[in-house]
């Protein structure tokens, strides 16, 4: 097992190296840079200053020497210092990173909770009202785009009801480590995740409702059948742990959709991540951050292959990792 | 020697919805299956075996299924029984076996807790007494190391295990009646040899009835003491083994007989039965259903409205299409073979 | 000469593991294996499942490569030839395919799949491919008409029909049928060995004859090779393979044959039981410290077997 | 001086409402009475901020707004943008004008208790000037033109002779020309040094005490900060203007896309308001608008040349817009009114000069600009010889070519492109044949790439400029000023600049003269087309008391807002 | 965001090995109700949207004026007007032409790609199939949204052809695998044997006997693509990295509703191009999911 994990670590290297180059040449290759008409609110500027900035930043050396001063600092855990926040970028990740993993947790606990019972039912009653409802709303929320829903969401329930928090991670009036500061915290994750939640079922249904259609006439089905097994346990011991294998399976591969879905979650609901960081990032060509957050998504990607495989083998006795 | 009936299907119609429409692939099929007693189900792939197995345990999905006539477990009817009723009695009363072991096994669940699964629904022992009759079982099923098998998953072992874990499961509660349908079609001939030798061993042991679905006749003749034969829904022969290796008279019974090859003796030519078995919209649902597929036997020889009949004690055929059908070996005259 | 000769043919699939995902070990699928076919005759491969038999087949038709070892089609190396010569091999070998099913290309009709290796190897007018298409196909026994028909039409029987028609029209010498029935019906199987005999003659064909069924092995072949883990143990014609076996698992084997007289249950029983036990007992005449099988040991002009 | 907007405002409103905004309050009305409350202030924004609190790294425009609740410069400002002795500070400007010196009251003291010091601006001045300092200040002609700032920030002495710390309180900056923009561009904003000191100036501007714990000697202090989201302050009772009024201060971020409904909500007590959503905020009753014009204009300009980076200086070498009727005919060509009104509802208004009238005292009231006539347009084309020569209704060039501009336009925000669109139909309506650069608007780093690279698929551009408070527009059109985008260089030009930034400009009143002869000359060569003056609209709740639009509170201070209910008002 | 769908894994379809797989689908889709209905609904939008595009004049369309900005719905203006004052009718009928035929686009380049790559690397496996799973490991781990800006950046002239270009150069390897998965299984059926033991090149193995095969599946999985791809280009024009107004699109029309006034009183800027993507999404998911079942025989109605 860890013999195997190490294995796939070893093989993501070249990959992640190769990924290193072509975001690099590609953050190089963006027009202008971070100083590329950004002196907005500092108006106070001559060319000579401008030009000692950039080759204080080192953007005047060739993309190689760049790049070399980069991997080498990369590898030493060394991020860089964002130009536009004028801090490491550890720093800054970690201040952010925080935020989004919790979202996407929220999002993918949510989106579980909400899409399992709903697959489950729509897979075991095929063809009844409830599972043409069912797949009526996965369609529905396949067709709706993300950020007019959540525009939606955060007016409905946010502003009209009143319900939930508009913007922000947390209220910033109450005390760290109180109770009332993870109350807090909670509140301003409803609405988001629900947002990224309900939009994001739609797989997850889908998967699940073929997959217990498919399982539920397999054999070993019968045989549970034969024994005597009453159905609610049919499907709790035997369809349904079968038919989860495949989103499990999936896991891994939602994480890179969670990255995509947190930019218009986070910017919608003013939710300080990384989505809405690499955004103003991209935006304003603040390139040690970019590459830090690329880096980091691709490695998040990898392993969530990697997790997925991981899960697969501890629910699956047939894929033995040696 | 008198036998118990366990066993009484009475004019069982098995029917599914094609379009919109109902077809039976089983159609008026009547059996008696006695305790201790091992009856045989031949016949060509879709001729309704298995159709009439899965009806006898309701497994056939409702909603697509309908039903007809009586099947008398120990007396009591089980065609009009609620799932949950049917869960008292299946695993417990009747066990079955299925053909492929792979697929008959669930994947994730270790093969010691899917036999053990059957205890939990019929027995109140204790997880313990569980584990240890499941070991039994395994034993006696001819596992070489229960307490290791115990914990393996089903793809860690060879098929012909798979099969005595199967096995194992049908047998977990003690059954009064097994359905084995095709049991060891999937096997070597080796491993063959051995699950029937362990079948016909446990009958003997525990005395129940054995419904054996195959197509193999070797298998037949070695385990049966009955047969039925199957074609197109229908039972066209039944009788006791022997009768019906020395004696068939439908015609079909005898073409299978004839096309077989066999290790025994060689023959330059086969027989050979001609056409196919129409499919279920297509079978012929009027008349002798095997009429298609003899061409030398004239139409008229064939009944208008078959039945089963009994010819000589035990011995029952359907259409008297046979009787002007020559076979030299045959000595129907010496015996009190007639139409009633 | 031998028409076919098969000279130590191992064939190796490489297992792969550790840190690298290097070949550390080898599956012995086909293991040092030699045997003989003469030109019309019937040779039969007979084994329990996974001991090679499909594996050997495959490799004499170049599906699958051989590791090691020769195969001789009248005297030429066919494991030698490249690509391009191995090309003109082609036709004199030909398979029949185990499942009439996945055999035939379920989208092309009946003319396109007979007429594949006629557009691969000759050039002939549409007409003139037509005529010998029917020509096959009538010759095995299906009316002309069928060949705008697509497979999914027909009985497995007819498919298996087909595929053997597909298989004649290059006029090939040597035909490999892979469990050519086990995939049939019993009533449509003897339909398909009655014709593969009766082709024969028409065609000098020569058969390599694979399958675990020693009812239909016994019935088709002239010379049997009984396979174990990729190994003969035993081989000769069929006559001394069936009524003077030798080794302890063809014993085995034919015992465990089901007798379909059911007077003769409990004689068979009995047999059964015997055979197990010397099984038991002799494992170690038979066998090595391995449990691998010996080498073949010639014990009569035509007989040889795997013992010490 | 100088910059550039990113933020171009999203647009819209109804086609019959006109607004205008001189009309505007510039300040709250409320005459309740003060209450001891906690205020929320609004950073309308799509992103967090940076969270560099500290004046002399910060460069977004959300750290800015952060700041003036804990910190401010030593010297306030009058209307005009000029220093005064009102502040924290008073100030004393030689004979020579070259040098200030500035006495630091003697109750001003940082949030932590120890004074603030001479020494403390000092610092300021020698972490802008170090070497290894990370931020923009350095830019600065002002600060680069202290005597001995050169050889400090070359690293030769480790102290800049021209500043003097001449008593705790006191110290004096000696430059080495004199120049009027001292008077409304000296850095008076000081560093607690004592705070500091320990930290390398390389790592300032990462450091906690600069972006956790940040401290200032401005009316609140920092109580703490969520990164990026939101910072709460408490009242400082120790400020040195007297104990301010309001209890403390919430500031978050808001998305311009809710920022409404968290006004209505109350959940806002002021927001700089998006204009292009005011057409509907419009009429809200918990909630007043105060407006001021800001210090900023559009324009649209003409590629004359490129930048020499060696030599350092602009030079006028593309012939395609070197004849000057044509450049006037496209400034005649397009509908400024049109746009301010349908467009910005009035938000937006016609700009007649490179010299806001943000600066009352430098506006050139009288200077007419170039109102829409096609007419006109399209006299001057053809004195110039651009006419249609081959009748498809487009004019070629005086040779009889083809003549295709290139124009480049930003996007960003719904009204760019059919603000874009609407130029270029205005130009063909004259006969001019205009394409975007592309076919498309170029996304922000690409235009100023372009435009700042002298693409030359460039020929002309929109853009806009942030002035600042000095009103000095050598660092935007300056022979030897980068920011000069169009490139345009002409000798009377440079006397001009000079002459405003002299000694002699010193005297308000020949320093408006110099600049209407500016705004002159610019209007008569048309470098650039000034097109439009922006508004800046902000939104406060009716339970705020004392506060006004402009930003750079002259007439208003923090100390004095205050609330006259414990809630907001809610709709 | 939305493209995801299409996903790493895609939903199994099992192949019915019938020629007439095309008349089962046929008929299939004539039995669902829905699935009719979506068609012929479909068709008539097509029908609508593409007849009267020829009709009307694009430039008109597009073309600002300053007089009727945001004008509500009337008889001169069916759908009222945007903040450029431009139709928005005329918009909905050239973006919906432009949306339909850049999703029809993205789905038959990324289908023909993906087809190609996962025929060649299900067929020929070994290190052929390695090396290409590798890229495709690669491009999934690729930030797409950068590589969007910086081929917008990049490319002279952004339109769309070449947003169809960029989007299709991320989006076909969902496809590649799911294709490769198939051939994978395909090549192991005896038909594939037996071609290759009758001296049949591989590459006619590919296309003449392995691709036919493929056919339900892919055509399945290419509808209930199209679906996903309809919409493709809205989450970009809210990230201001979609196509160019001149270039009207549903997409473009939807992501005005980021501007909170236009969500909440302007519902005809943004609502009708809603309910069309809508509409058109289900349609196509319907028939896709009527042709799945015609191609998976477990699902079929009867
Ligand atoms: N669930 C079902 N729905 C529709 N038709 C069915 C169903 N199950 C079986 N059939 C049809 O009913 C007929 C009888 O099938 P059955 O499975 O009983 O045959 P069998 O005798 O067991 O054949 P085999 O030897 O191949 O197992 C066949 O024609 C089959 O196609
Ligand atoms: N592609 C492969 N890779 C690895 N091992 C293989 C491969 N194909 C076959 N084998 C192994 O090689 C051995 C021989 O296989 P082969 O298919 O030749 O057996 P067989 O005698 O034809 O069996 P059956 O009767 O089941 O068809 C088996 O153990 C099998 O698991
Ligand atoms: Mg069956
Ligand atoms: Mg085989
Ligand atoms: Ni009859």
């Amino acid at each position: 097992m860890l013999k195997f994990i190490l294995r796939r670590i070893v093989i993501m290297i070249p990959q992640l190296f190769l990924l290193s180059i072509l975001v690099f040449l590609l953050a190089k290759a963006m027009p202008g840079d971070a100083l590329t008409g950004r002196l907005a609110n500092n108006p106070k500027m001559d060319a000579q200053t401008l030009a000692e900035m950039k080759e204080k930043l080192g953007l005047n050396d060739p993309p190689y020497v760049q790049y070399v001063r980069w991997i080498k600092n990369l590898m030493q855990g060394d991020l860089g210092i964002s130009y536009i926040h004028q801090q490491p970028v550890t720093d800054l990740l970690s201040e952010r990173i925080g935020n989004t993993l919790l979202l996407s947790a929220c999002i993918l606990i949510l989106s579980y909770i909400i899409a399992i019972p709903l697959g489950i039912v729509s897979g075991r009653w095929t063809n009844s009202l409830a599972d043409k409802l069912i797949v009526g709303y996965s369609y529905l929320s396949f067709a709706t785009p993300l950020f007019i829903f959540a525009l939606l969401m955060l007016f409905v329930f946010g502003f009209i009801l009143g319900w939930f928090p508009t913007g922000g991670s947390v209220n910033i009036q109450v005390e760290k480590g109180t109770v009332d500061y993870y109350i807090s915290k909670i509140n301003h994750l409803i609405l988001p995740s629900l947002s990224g939640a309900l939009l994001s079922t739609v797989g997850t249904i889908q998967y699940l409702r073929n997959e217990i259609i498919d399982t539920k006439i397999k054999d070993f089905v019968k045989t549970a059948r034969a024994k005597g097994v009453p159905e609610s346990r049919i499907y709790s011991r035997h369809i349904l742990r079968n038919s989860f294998l495949p989103i499990a399976a999936f896991l891994g591969y939602e994480i890179t959709g969670l990255i995509g879905g947190s930019i218009f979650l986070e910017s919608i609901f003013s939710y300080p991540g990384i989505g809405q960081l690499f955004l103003q990032s991209i935006m304003q060509r603040d390139y040690s951050v970019i590459t830090a957050l690329v880096m980091i998504s691709g490695l998040a990607t990898l392993l969530g292959t990697l997790l997925s495989d991981i899960i697969l083998s501890a629910v699956d006795p047939r894929i033995r990792i040696e | 020697m008198s036998k118990q009936p366990i066993l009484q299907i009475e004019n069982l119609r098995v029917s599914f919805r094609i379009h919109d429409e109902y077809y039976a692939a089983v159609d008026g099929v009547s059996l008696t299956v006695n305790e201790n007693e091992v009856v045989a189900i031949v016949g060509e792939s879709g001729c309704g075996k298995s159709a009439l197995a899965l009806s006898i345990m309701g497994l056939h999905p409702l909603e697509r299924t309908k039903l007809e006539g009586t099947i008398a477990f120990k007396g009591k009817n089980l065609l009009p029984l609620s799932v949950p009723q049917l869960n008292q009695i299946r695993g417990k009363d009747i066990g079955m076996i299925f053909q492929d072991p792979l697929t008959a096994l669930n994947p994730l669940m270790s093969v010691g807790r899917q036999i053990e699964e059957s205890m939990d629904y019929h027995t109140k022992l204790s997880s313990s007494a569980k584990r240890q009759r499941t070991l039994e079982l395994l034993k006696r099923v001819g596992i070489p190391n229960p307490e290791k098998t115990y914990d393996r998953y089903p793809h860690e072992l060879s098929g012909g295990m798979r099969q005595r874990i199967v096995i194992a499961i049908a047998i977990a509660c003690e059954p009064s009646l097994i359905i084995a349908d095709e049991p060891t079609t999937a096997l070597d001939v080796t491993i063959q040899a051995q699950i029937m030798g362990l079948l016909k061993e446990l009958q003997q042991q525990m005395k129940t009835g054995i419904i054996l679905i195959t197509h193999d006749l070797g298998v037949v003749a070695e385990m049966a003491d009955r047969v039925a034969v199957m074609y197109a829904g229908e039972i066209v022969e039944l009788a006791d083994v022997n009768t019906l290796f020395s004696r068939p008279l439908h015609p079909y019974t005898r073409s299978l007989l004839h096309s077989i090859p066999s290790v025994q003796t060689r023959k330059e030519k086969l027989h050979v039965i001609q056409g196919i078995v129409p499919s279920l919209q297509k079978l012929p649902r009027t008349g002798c259903r095997f009429k298609s597929r003899i061409s030398w036997i004239d139409e008229s020889e064939h009944e208008k409205n078959p039945i089963l009949r009994e010819v000589a004690p035990g011995h029952w055929v359907r259409c008297t299409c046979y009787k002007n059908f020559y076979f030299p070996q045959d000595n129907i005259g010496d015996m009190n073979y007639g139409i009633s | 000469m031998a028409f076919l000769k098969v000279n130590h043919l191992k064939v190796y699939y490489p297992v792969r593991g550790g840190f690298f995902r290097r070949v550390i070990d080898y599956v012995r699928a086909v293991d040092d294996v030699s045997f003989e076919l003469e030109q019309g005759e019937t040779y039969g491969l007979v084994g329990e499942s996974g001991c090679g038999k499909t594996t050997t087949g495959r490799t004499i038709i170049g599906l699958i490569k051989a590791t090691a070892g020769e195969i001789l089609l009248e005297g030429k190396d066919l494991t030698k030839l490249s690509r391009r010569e191995f090309y003109h091999y082609r036709k004199d070998i030909q398979m029949i395919f185990q499942d009439p099913y996945s055999s035939l290309n379920p989208r092309k009709r009946v003319l396109d799949i007979i007429a594949e290796p006629l557009r691969n190897f000759e050039k002939l007018s549409p007409q003139e491919e037509k005529r010998k298409v029917q020509y096959f196909v009538e010759k095995v026994g299906l009316h002309p008409e069928s060949i705008y028909k697509y497979p999914h039409e027909f009985s497995g029987g007819q498919r298996q029909r087909i595929g053997i028609a597909r298989a004649l029209t290059l006029n090939p010498k040597l035909i490999i049928a892979d469990e050519p029935v086990s995939a049939l019906d019993v009533s449509v199987q003897a339909q398909v060995l009655n014709f593969m005999k009766e082709i024969q003659k028409e065609f000098q064909l020569t058969y390599l004859f694979i399958s675990h069924d020693l009812g239909i092995i016994r019935h088709m072949c002239d010379r049997i090779g009984i396979m174990y883990r990729g190994q003969f143990v035993e081989e000769g014609t069929s006559e001394e393979i069936f009524h003077d076996p030798q080794h302890i698992y063809t014993k085995r084997l034919i015992s465990a044959i089901p007798n379909p007289n059911p007077q003769h249950r409990q004689e068979q029983v009995k047999l059964r039981q015997e055979i197990d036990k010397e099984y038991h007992n002799s494992y170690h005449q038979y066998f090595d410290a391995e449990g691998r099988v010996y080498p073949l040991k010639r014990i009569s002009e035509t007989h040889s077997v795997a013992i010490p | 001086s100088s910059t550039s907007s990113n933020k171009e405002p999203n647009q819209n409103k109804q086609t019959s409402q006109k607004e205008d905004i001189s009309k505007f309050p510039i300040a709250v009305k409320n005459d309740g009475k003060l209450v001891d409350g906690v205020l929320t202030y609004g950073l309308v924004y799509d992103t967090p901020f940076e969270g560099t609190l500290s004046r002399a790294f910060y460069e977004g425009q959300p750290d800015a707004e952060v700041l003036q609740f804990f910190d401010e410069p030593l010297l306030r400002m009058n209307e005009n943008y000029e220093i005064t002795n009102d502040g924290a500070a008073t100030y004393e400007l030689s004979n020579d004008k070259k040098t200030i010196t500035i006495k630091i009251k003697d109750n001003v003291n940082w949030h932590d208790g120890e004074p603030v010091k001479a020494e403390d601006l000092e610092y300021a001045y020698l972490v802008i000037g170090n070497k290894d300092y990370t931020g923009v200040r350095y830019g600065d002609a002002l600060i680069q033109d202290i005597v001995g700032m050169e050889e400090y920030h070359s690293g030769k002495t480790n102290k800049i002779s021209g500043i003097k710390v001449i008593d705790d309180k006191t110290l004096s900056i000696t430059w080495k020309h004199a120049n009027p923009s001292v008077l409304t561009g000296i850095w008076t904003s000081p560093l607690p040094k004592h705070y500091l000191k320990d930290i390398p100036i390389k790592q300032l501007a990462q450091s906690d005490k600069i972006r956790k714990n940040p401290i200032g000697f401005g009316p609140f202090k920092i109580k703490k900060i969520v990164p990026g989201e939101s910072v709460e302050f408490v009242r400082n009772d120790d400020y040195w203007e007297g104990k301010p009024n309001l209890k403390g201060v919430i500031v978050k971020v808001v998305s311009p896309k809710v920022v409404l409904q968290s006004l209505k909500k109350g959940e806002i007590d002021i927001a700089e308001f998006p204009t292009d959503q005011y057409v509907n905020a419009k009429g809200t009753k918990n909630i007043q608008f105060i407006g001021a014009i800001d210090l900023a204009y559009n324009y649209i300009g003409f590629k004359l040349g490129h930048w020499d980076a060696k030599k350092q200086e602009n030079v006028m070498d593309n012939p395609k817009f070197q004849n000057k009727k044509l450049r006037q005919a496209m400034a005649y060509a397009i509908d400024n009114q049109a746009v301010a009104d349908k467009l910005y509802h009035g938000l937006r208004f016609p700009a007649t000069t490179l010299i806001p009238p943000s600066f009352p005292g430098y506006y050139d009231k009288t200077a007419k600009g170039y109102s829409y006539n096609p007419e006109k347009a399209k006299k001057l084309l053809d004195e110039a010889g651009y006419k249609d020569k081959d009748g498809d209704g487009l004019r070629e060039d005086p040779n009889g070519k083809k003549f295709t501009i290139n124009f480049l336009s930003m996007s960003g925000g719904d009204i760019a492109e059919p603000l874009a669109k609407f130029y270029i139909q205005c130009w063909k309506d004259v006969g001019l044949d205009v394409q975007l650069v592309d076919g498309r608007l170029a996304e922000f780093n690409s235009f100023y790439d372009m435009v700042e690279k002298d693409d030359p698929k460039v020929d002309v551009f929109a853009a806009a400029w942030y002035t600042g408070t000095d009103v000095d527009p050598y660092g935007l059109y300056g022979r030897d000023v980068m920011f000069n985008y169009s490139r345009w260089v002409n000798d009377k030009n440079d006397e001009l600049l000079e002459k405003g930034h002299s000694e002699q400009a010193f005297d308000t009143e020949y320093r408006k003269e110099i600049y209407n002869q500016w705004q002159e000359l610019m209007n008569e060569e048309v470098p650039v087309i000034p097109t439009l003056y922006r508004s800046i609209i902000y939104a406060v709740n009716n339970r705020v008391k004392n506060y006004s639009a402009d930003v750079y509170q002259f007439n208003w201070k923090w100390k004095d807002v205050g609330v006259t209910s414990e809630t907001p008002e809610v709709e | 965001m939305k493209a995801e769908l299409g996903g790493p894994q895609q939903v199994e379809v099992q192949t019915e090995k019938s020629p007439s797989s095309f008349s089962i689908m046929w008929r299939e889709l004539v039995r669902d109700k829905l699935a009719l209905g979506s068609l012929i609904l479909l068709s008539i939008i097509l029908l609508i949207v593409y007849g009267s595009s020829l009709i009307l004049d694009k430039e008109e369309i597009v073309k600002v004026d300053l007089l009727s900005i945001y004008a509500p719905p009337s008889s001169e203006h069916w759908l009222g007007t945007d903040y450029g004052g431009r139709d928005i009718f005329g918009q909905l009928i050239i973006g919906a032409r432009n949306s339909f035929t850049i999703g029809l686009a993205i789905t038959l380049i990324t289908g023909f790609i993906g087809l190609t790559v996962g025929l060649i690397a299900g067929y020929f496996g070994g290190v052929v199939d390695n090396i290409i799973m590798r890229i495709i490991d690669f491009i999934l781990v690729l930030p797409f949204l950068m590589l969007v800006i910086v081929f917008v950046a990049i490319v002279p002239k952004y339109n769309v052809f070449t947003f169809i270009l960029i989007m299709s150069a991320f989006l076909w390897t969902g496809k590649a695998r799911l294709i490769r998965a198939k051939t994978l299984a395909e090549r192991e059926l005896d038909y594939v044997s037996a071609s290759k033991t009758l001296g049949t090149p591989d590459w006619k193995i590919i296309v003449r006997e392995i691709l036919p095969n493929l056919s339900s599946i892919i055509i399945v999985n290419l509808t209930l693509n199209l679906a996903g791809n309809i919409g493709i280009e809205s989450g970009l024009s809210y990230l201001g990295f979609g196509l160019p107004e001149s270039t009207p699109s549903l997409g473009t029309l939807v992501s005005y509703a980021m501007n909170p006034d236009v969500l909440q009183n302007k519902w005809w800027v943004w609502l009708p191009a809603s309910l069309l993507i809508l509409v058109m999404m289900l349609c196509i998911n319907f028939i896709g999911q009527a042709l799945k079942r015609a191609a998976d025989a477990r699902q079929r109605l009867g």
